[in-house]
């Protein structure tokens, strides 16, 4: 069944130098699978996925033909109703636990805010949810990390905090945004499978947003390919390595491959076209 | 009607406040029943010891606090007794004898005795502080004053070098470097031998109405009722004299109800007051003459005719009827109102024609000359006035403004060109003023004489000097004010200096205050009487 | 005169700074900000055309006179040896004494002092509580006709001469309307009761009428500083809501935002809880700064309001030529300006966690 | 003229010089939807017009006294400000005092500047001890009481326009050093610099010929901000007799002699306090847009 369902969408900023669309009539839908946007930056996938959320503020402007979750029509309901659905059902992965986690707060109080404020949660049992949400997320010592501020957290544990922090309150449809891309290599893995499996468990939707095709083709269902603003191709996973589109080829012959010839690596041909 | 209607309604809505202003406002601060509180600017008080204290706002509280040997009737130059109940002088014209009044005491309960006024008048000379000069003229000095100055029983002797005119002693001997200081209180206070000098600089022993309670510089002193008073009953039990720097704040404050009497404010704030009912205005002489002196040292201000014209170019009336209606009158020869031999007349008027002619006939370009002001609002608009009238002679005047040390650093260096300067007479004697505006013994750099006015501005007075000698010795009081007199008609005619004006003490205060007696040019502010 | 701290608070040490600083590099850097101090207005002293001699022995004195009062004022030594003086008695915490008042200088400020700081203290409370709210919600509705006014009030604070707003402050609310007290800290009657009753703990009037429970002196000191409190509080006012807005922006662009409006947090809180904890951080110093600056702009609210502080001591002392007040009074603003800074380094530790480890 | 716009607004420009008049067409543009700016803009437009054409906007002389025709109101024949304590023109006293206002910031605006920016950029480009020394001296005139300095600075060098323009820059240079070192050390190590040094220039050279010229820019940001804070130091100590001298009209000193009628010729001091009221308020509108124009990291946020 269909959790989330873009038709057209637009988002548009108003600048000195006029308008500039940075999500250009983008539509997809989403089961309770794994979809990944894929594009360079710029490409207007993290847009996207805010827009689902109505993350984007003024001078940004949204337009869709439709947007419903679940049933819900994400364009029309009050901003209040949108608060209810944050965080509750729909709930986002950013990019770099630095700056996505508040520095001047401990993490137990991040951790815990939605707790205490929606559900009126205190003393032993907030605690508790507390410690679990960070013990599924492999934190072998989460006492200390609740008490703990986030510059004093390395990237990875940063980055389990955020996780542990979004998957709380068990949403439907989880969108990750670059959610390993700030983190070591050997961190990337780790924290991947925590993700993967915390999802699979579940069984939410998931939006995985990355500029790593290969990445994406490992651990989604589905792929976008967004360019410019526009999605230019859209196709599986498993399919990935027989892509139609010049562009999706062209990020993929990027990628260096091991034992792969010591040329130089293509640069990307962007025709005027696709962007079209 | 003006074409600027447009402007009206900012204006209005303020102008509007402005009258609500003197309607009764619901907050008004009330003073308390027995204390008469006044604001004054109180910041020129550099000591508050008798021996020291020379600035007006030091002599109110002196005056107040301490005793003399001689008082003055208050509100009057007439001369009455203070801790001497009688005084003499024999043959010989320099014995002075002083019967000291019985059963008087000090705030700290000793006996006021005759060596108490003894020991105050050789403590003023052996310190030698700036108003020493007063006693000093009498051929006081510090090694002498312990055998010209002595006591017995009740009886204070005083042996001065030559004969003057008897009521010039006395004169001196009301101003307040005669006070009597408590011996005993200050001689316990003494250290290494400094006559009670450090420990007088804030605290009091006198014998006076009042006793110092607290003394904060720049800021307020509180005086109380001391007790008994030997000249009849203090009326309040307290007075609190507030420092308030702004005569508009000052009026504020007295509009308000928060203090009793305002001592600065300017003409503007007494005509805005004038309508109030529950306010009233005394005026007094303050004894200050305001003058131009003119450096005998710079060219061509010591030419006769330009200094003949300038007397001629000064808005004199003009000034008086504007900007400093009812503070300033005009006043042409150096003696004040109330001074034996004091001149009203004032022969010279705004004439720019005359003066043009006068210039022209003794050949006078048009030239530039400083004029040097103290940083003090009337004194700067005084300059500009005469900028402004000097100028329609030919004769460009620069505005040079300074701080008052300043301005008065520059006069005793003979620097000047041209300066706006004030004096006030030290004791009610003409001697006071005579004696500094016509007399300079020796007109060279090096003497040095920068007690004289003379001096400073590099007059010579010639015949005048003589005169003036000869006056300060003629004990016939009628021969001595016709002395006077013709001196200050000679000198307001052929002197480089020019007095203008007169200054007038306007006092403001709430209408139910009575007998507040500020004391004018002569003697200082009186509280004792007051009542409200 | 200017009461605009500068917009780009230079007198910040830059973070790497603060880190590397040492409690020995405070200290030296202290001593010598002090020295540099104390040299400079020594040599100001020197050069002021005015004499200090005459400031003291007035008009009719002779020249023996004034010889002797210029022995007594050490003015007959070499000027080397009139500062080395001068330093070393400063260091014993001796300024030497008032021309004016006759007394110790330290003496004299450590009197009056106490009155600016609560005048500084209660303006700051007013700019903060004032200036905090408008500049937030200045930052989140950014262009809004709102985000306008709180613009132009603070720049509007930013041009007005602060004796000129006095004057018109005290003609308005006192003069015309009553509402609140005149120049000075108490009503005349008030004032003695004050000087008698009341025992000098802190030489602020609030606390001390407070801790001896003299209610109506009290309350007549609040009516009194309200005023010109609220002057120097408007310009305050001005300097942090445009600092507060221009923090809070740049907060609320963050990405930590983003994941509190994730959560399903409410604006309220996302902007009030969230952004500002982070934004009190540079705050700390701005405040701090306004603090100081208050302490300087005091000396032309001071001589409007009448209100026996430092600023009014200096003012005084300065046309009086009363050098060792002038100076004396002028390091220990600049002592208070290095200590509030050090002040606000700690207090930065305190709030930012970053800076603690 | 469309034309102009395009190639004004093209995205893609084709010279340094072109990609230069964009972005300052760009600023305009976000400036002029700035109410506010363009409201200051004016206000200085008319400042400076009103100086320029004093003679011909002045209805008096400014310096004419007439004792008969004091302390008129505003609206009376011939004064539509009124008249002063010595019947002069208030309207013309205030228009021939814009030039003083002008004079005073412009001298400000070209004096401390050039100090700060010799200290700035001598300590940024030489470091080390030259460094420690004239930051030290910095931080020690920052450390200082300004108002307190500049008020004791006027009392010794004696009052006058060129004293408190002199008190006022050795006041305000400090702040310009700051910035001036800040751009030298971005500068210092860039490889022209290495480039010219190769070829054997003196550090005074390399100063004075690429260090300076690199750090003007923000600089003359900062003394746009500035220019309201020296019309009021300056107006305060014209305030305070310290400035100008009378008969000249200056605004500050037009407050302070009528401060003494503020409750029954309230116009006296109210006229000129306006005047340094809007004129301030004008530079800082402008200086405000300028900042948000020219400053990216506030702008468009």
């Amino acid at each position: 069944m269909t959790l989330l369902s873009v038709k057209d969408l637009y988002v548009t900023f108003r600048t000195e130098s006029g308008i500039v669309e940075a999500v250009r009539g983008v539509s997809f839908d989403l089961g309770r699978e794994r979809l990944g946007i894929v594009g360079e930056s710029g490409s207007g996938k993290t847009m996207t996925g805010r827009s689902v959320l109505r993350l984007i503020r003024p001078p940004g402007r949204i337009d869709a033909v439709e947007m419903t979750f679940d049933g819900i029509d994400l364009l029309k309901i009050s901003e209040r109703q949108m608060r209810a659905l944050r965080g509750k059902r729909i709930a986002m992965v950013m990019q770099d636990p630095k700056y996505s986690l508040n520095p001047v707060m401990r993490v137990g109080e991040q951790l815990t805010e939605g707790l205490r404020r929606r559900d009126g949660l205190r003393g032993a049992e907030l605690h508790r949810k507390a410690i679990a949400a960070l013990e599924a997320v492999q934190i072998r010592d989460p006492e200390r990390v609740l008490r703990a501020y986030p510059h004093e957290l390395s990237g990875g544990m940063g980055q389990r905090v955020m996780i542990a922090m979004m998957l709380i309150p068990q949403p439907d449809l989880l969108i990750a945004d670059e959610p390993t891309s700030a983190l070591d290599v050997t961190v990337q893995a780790e924290v991947l499978s925590i993700l993967d499996g915390l999802v699979r468990d579940r069984g939410m939707g998931l939006i995985f947003i990355s500029h790593d095709l290969r990445l994406v083709g490992r651990f989604c269902d589905r792929v976008l390919v967004m360019y410019k603003g526009r999605v230019v191709e859209e196709l599986e996973a498993k399919h990935l390595m027989q892509a139609q589109h010049p562009y999706t080829q062209g990020l993929l012959n990027c990628l260096p491959r091991i034992g792969g010839d010591r040329g130089p690596l293509p640069g990307l041909d962007r025709a005027a076209a696709w962007a079209g | 009607m003006p074409s600027t209607l447009w402007f009206r309604p900012a204006g209005l809505a303020l102008a509007a406040a402005m009258m609500l202003g003197t309607a009764p406002a619901a907050l008004l601060a009330a003073t308390p029943e027995d204390t008469l509180v006044i604001a004054a600017q109180i910041d020129d008080i550099v000591s508050i010891d008798p021996a020291e204290s020379f600035e007006k706002s030091g002599g109110d509280l002196i005056n107040n606090v301490y005793d003399s040997l001689i008082e003055l009737v208050p509100g009057t130059s007439e001369l009455t007794g203070g801790i001497a109940e009688s005084w003499d002088v024999a043959e010989d014209g320099v014995t002075f004898t002083f019967t000291i009044r019985e059963g008087i005491t000090f705030h700290s309960g000793n006996p006021v005795r005759a060596e108490d006024a003894a020991f105050s008048i050789q403590r003023a000379v052996k310190l030698d502080k700036t108003p020493a000069f007063i006693l000093t003229q009498f051929g006081l000095t510090p090694d002498n004053v312990d055998e010209r100055v002595t006591f017995e029983g009740n009886t204070l002797t005083i042996l001065i070098d030559e004969p003057v005119a008897p009521t010039f002693v006395y004169n001196c001997l009301t101003a307040r470097i005669a006070s009597v200081v408590d011996k005993e209180l200050v001689l316990e206070n003494e250290v290494d031998g400094d006559l009670g000098y450090e420990w007088l600089k804030s605290n009091s022993a006198g014998s006076g109405a009042f006793r110092l309670l607290t003394f904060r510089p720049n800021e307020s002193y509180v005086l109380e009722a001391a007790g008994d008073y030997w000249r009849g009953d203090v009326q309040l039990n307290r007075v609190f004299v507030r420092h308030v720097p702004e005569p508009a704040t000052q009026r504020l404050l007295l509009e308000r109800g928060d203090v009793d009497v305002a001592r600065d404010l300017t003409p503007v704030d007494v005509e805005g007051i004038a309508g109030n009912e529950a306010l009233k205005v005394d005026e007094a002489p303050a004894g200050y003459i305001y003058y131009l002196a003119l450096n005998q040292k710079v060219e061509p201000l010591n030419n006769p005719a330009v200094i003949e014209a300038m007397r001629w170019l000064v808005d004199y009336q003009g000034m008086a009827d504007t900007f400093l209606k009812g503070q300033y009158i005009p006043r042409q020869s150096f003696l004040p109102t109330g001074f034996l031999g004091a001149l009203d007349e004032t022969p010279y008027s705004l004439d720019i024609e005359k003066a043009k002619s006068i210039l022209e006939e003794a050949g006078v370009e048009p030239f530039t000359a400083k004029l040097t002001v103290r940083n003090n609002q009337d004194r700067m608009e005084i300059g500009q006035a005469l900028q402004n009238t000097f100028a329609q002679a030919g004769i460009t005047l620069n505005l040079s403004v300074g701080a008052g040390a300043e301005v008065l650093g520059e006069f005793r260096g003979r620097q000047h060109e041209i300066t706006l300067q004030s004096w006030g007479p030290d004791y009610p004697d003409p001697h006071t003023n005579a004696s500094t505006f016509t007399v300079n013994p020796d007109n060279s750099d090096e003497a040095g004489l920068t007690g004289l006015l003379a001096w400073r501005t590099a007059y010579e007075p010639g015949e005048l000097q003589e005169m003036t000698e000869a006056a300060v010795r003629e004990s016939d009081a009628d021969t001595r004010r016709a002395m006077y007199e013709e001196i200050q008609r000679i000198h307001r005619d052929t002197s480089p200096f020019i007095p203008m004006f007169e200054e007038v003490d306007q006092i403001s205060m709430q209408a139910n205050v009575n007998d507040y007696h500020p004391g004018g040019g002569v003697d200082a502010a009186t509280y004792w009487l007051a009542t409200k | 005169m200017t009461l605009i701290p500068d917009p780009t608070p230079t007198r910040r040490p830059s973070r790497a700074a603060r880190r590397a600083r040492t409690a020995a590099g405070l200290i030296l850097s202290l001593v010598a900000t002090l020295l540099g101090l104390l040299l400079v207005t020594f040599f100001i002293g020197r050069i002021v055309p005015i004499d200090p001699v005459l400031a003291v022995i007035g008009e009719r004195a002779t020249a023996a006179q004034y010889a002797a009062a210029r022995e007594a004022l050490g003015l007959d030594q070499p000027v080397w040896m009139q500062f080395l003086i001068y330093v070393r008695d400063a260091l014993t915490g001796n300024f030497g004494t008032s021309i004016l008042t006759r007394r110790p200088v330290m003496e004299d400020i450590a009197r009056v002092f106490p009155a600016t700081l609560e005048l500084a203290t209660i303006a700051t409370i007013f700019g903060v509580l004032l200036g905090i709210p408008a500049g937030v919600v200045a930052a989140t509705r950014p262009g809004s006709w709102i985000d306008q006014l709180v613009r132009l009030v603070g720049l509007a604070g930013y041009s007005m001469p602060v004796f000129w707003l006095g004057l018109m402050g005290l003609l308005l609310f006192y003069g015309i309307l009553g509402w609140v007290g005149g120049p000075g800290r108490l009503d005349s009657g008030y004032e003695m009761m004050f000087e008698f009753d009341v025992p000098r703990v802190t030489g602020m009037i609030l606390i001390d009428t407070a801790l001896a429970g003299k209610w109506d002196i009290f309350r007549n000191a609040v009516s009194h500083i309200v005023l010109p409190a609220g002057v120097l509080g408007y310009y305050s006012m001005a300097y942090i809501s445009r600092m507060t807005r221009s923090f809070m922006m740049n907060e609320l662009s963050q990405e930590y935002i983003t994941t509190a409006r994730v959560k399903g947090m409410p604006e309220w809180r996302v902007v009030w809880v969230h952004a500002l904890r982070n934004v009190m951080v540079p705050l700390i110093t701005v405040i701090a700064l306004s603090y100081a600056t208050l302490l300087e702009g005091s000396v032309l609210t001071e001589t409007v309001f009448a209100w026996p502080g430092l600023g009014l001591y200096i003012t005084n002392a300065l046309f009086s030529a009363d050098m060792a007040a002038v100076m004396g009074g002028t390091i220990v603003v600049g002592a208070v300006f290095v200590f509030l800074n050090m002040l606000s380094d700690v207090l930065y530790r305190l709030v930012d966690p970053r800076a603690r480890s | 003229m469309t034309a102009m716009m395009t190639w004004l607004r093209d995205p893609n420009p084709q010279s340094r010089t072109q990609a230069r008049l964009g972005q300052m067409w760009l600023g305009w543009l976000r400036m002029r939807r700035n109410p506010l700016a363009m409201i200051g803009l004016m206000i200085v437009l008319a400042l400076l017009l009103m100086a320029a054409w004093a003679p011909l906007l002045a209805t008096h002389d400014p310096l004419t006294q007439n004792l008969s025709q004091r302390l008129l109101p505003p609206g009376s024949a011939g004064h539509w400000l009124g008249t002063d304590e010595f019947g002069r023109d208030i309207w013309s006293r205030i228009v021939y005092g814009s030039r003083v206002t002008l004079y005073i910031v412009g001298l400000v605006a070209l004096t401390a500047p050039a100090f700060g920016l010799l200290i700035g950029t001598v300590s940024g480009y030489f470091g080390g001890w030259v460094d420690q020394v004239l930051m030290r001296i910095t931080d020690i005139f920052l450390a200082f009481p300004r108002l307190i300095l500049a008020l004791a600075l006027v009392a010794a060098l004696g009052p006058g326009v060129e004293n408190a323009v002199l008190a006022i820059a050795l006041t305000a240079w400090p702040p310009y050093a700051r910035v001036a070192r800040a751009e030298t050390l971005t500068v210092r190590s860039a490889d022209y610099i290495a480039a010219v040094q190769l070829q054997g220039a003196g550090s005074g050279r390399i100063i004075w010929g690429y260090v300076m010229p690199m750090c003007l820019p923000s600089v003359i940001i900062r003394v746009t901000l500035d220019m309201a804070g020296v019309i009021l130091t300056a107006a305060g100590l014209g305030f305070l007799g310290l400035g100008v001298q009378p008969p000249m009209a200056e605004w500050g000193q037009m407050i302070s002699s009528g401060r003494k009628f503020l409750f029954d010729q309230w116009w006296v001091a109210t006229v000129p306090g306006l005047a340094i009221f809007t004129v301030s308020l004008g530079f800082n509108l402008l200086g405000d847009g300028l900042r948000d124009v020219l400053d990216p990291r506030s702008a468009s946020r």
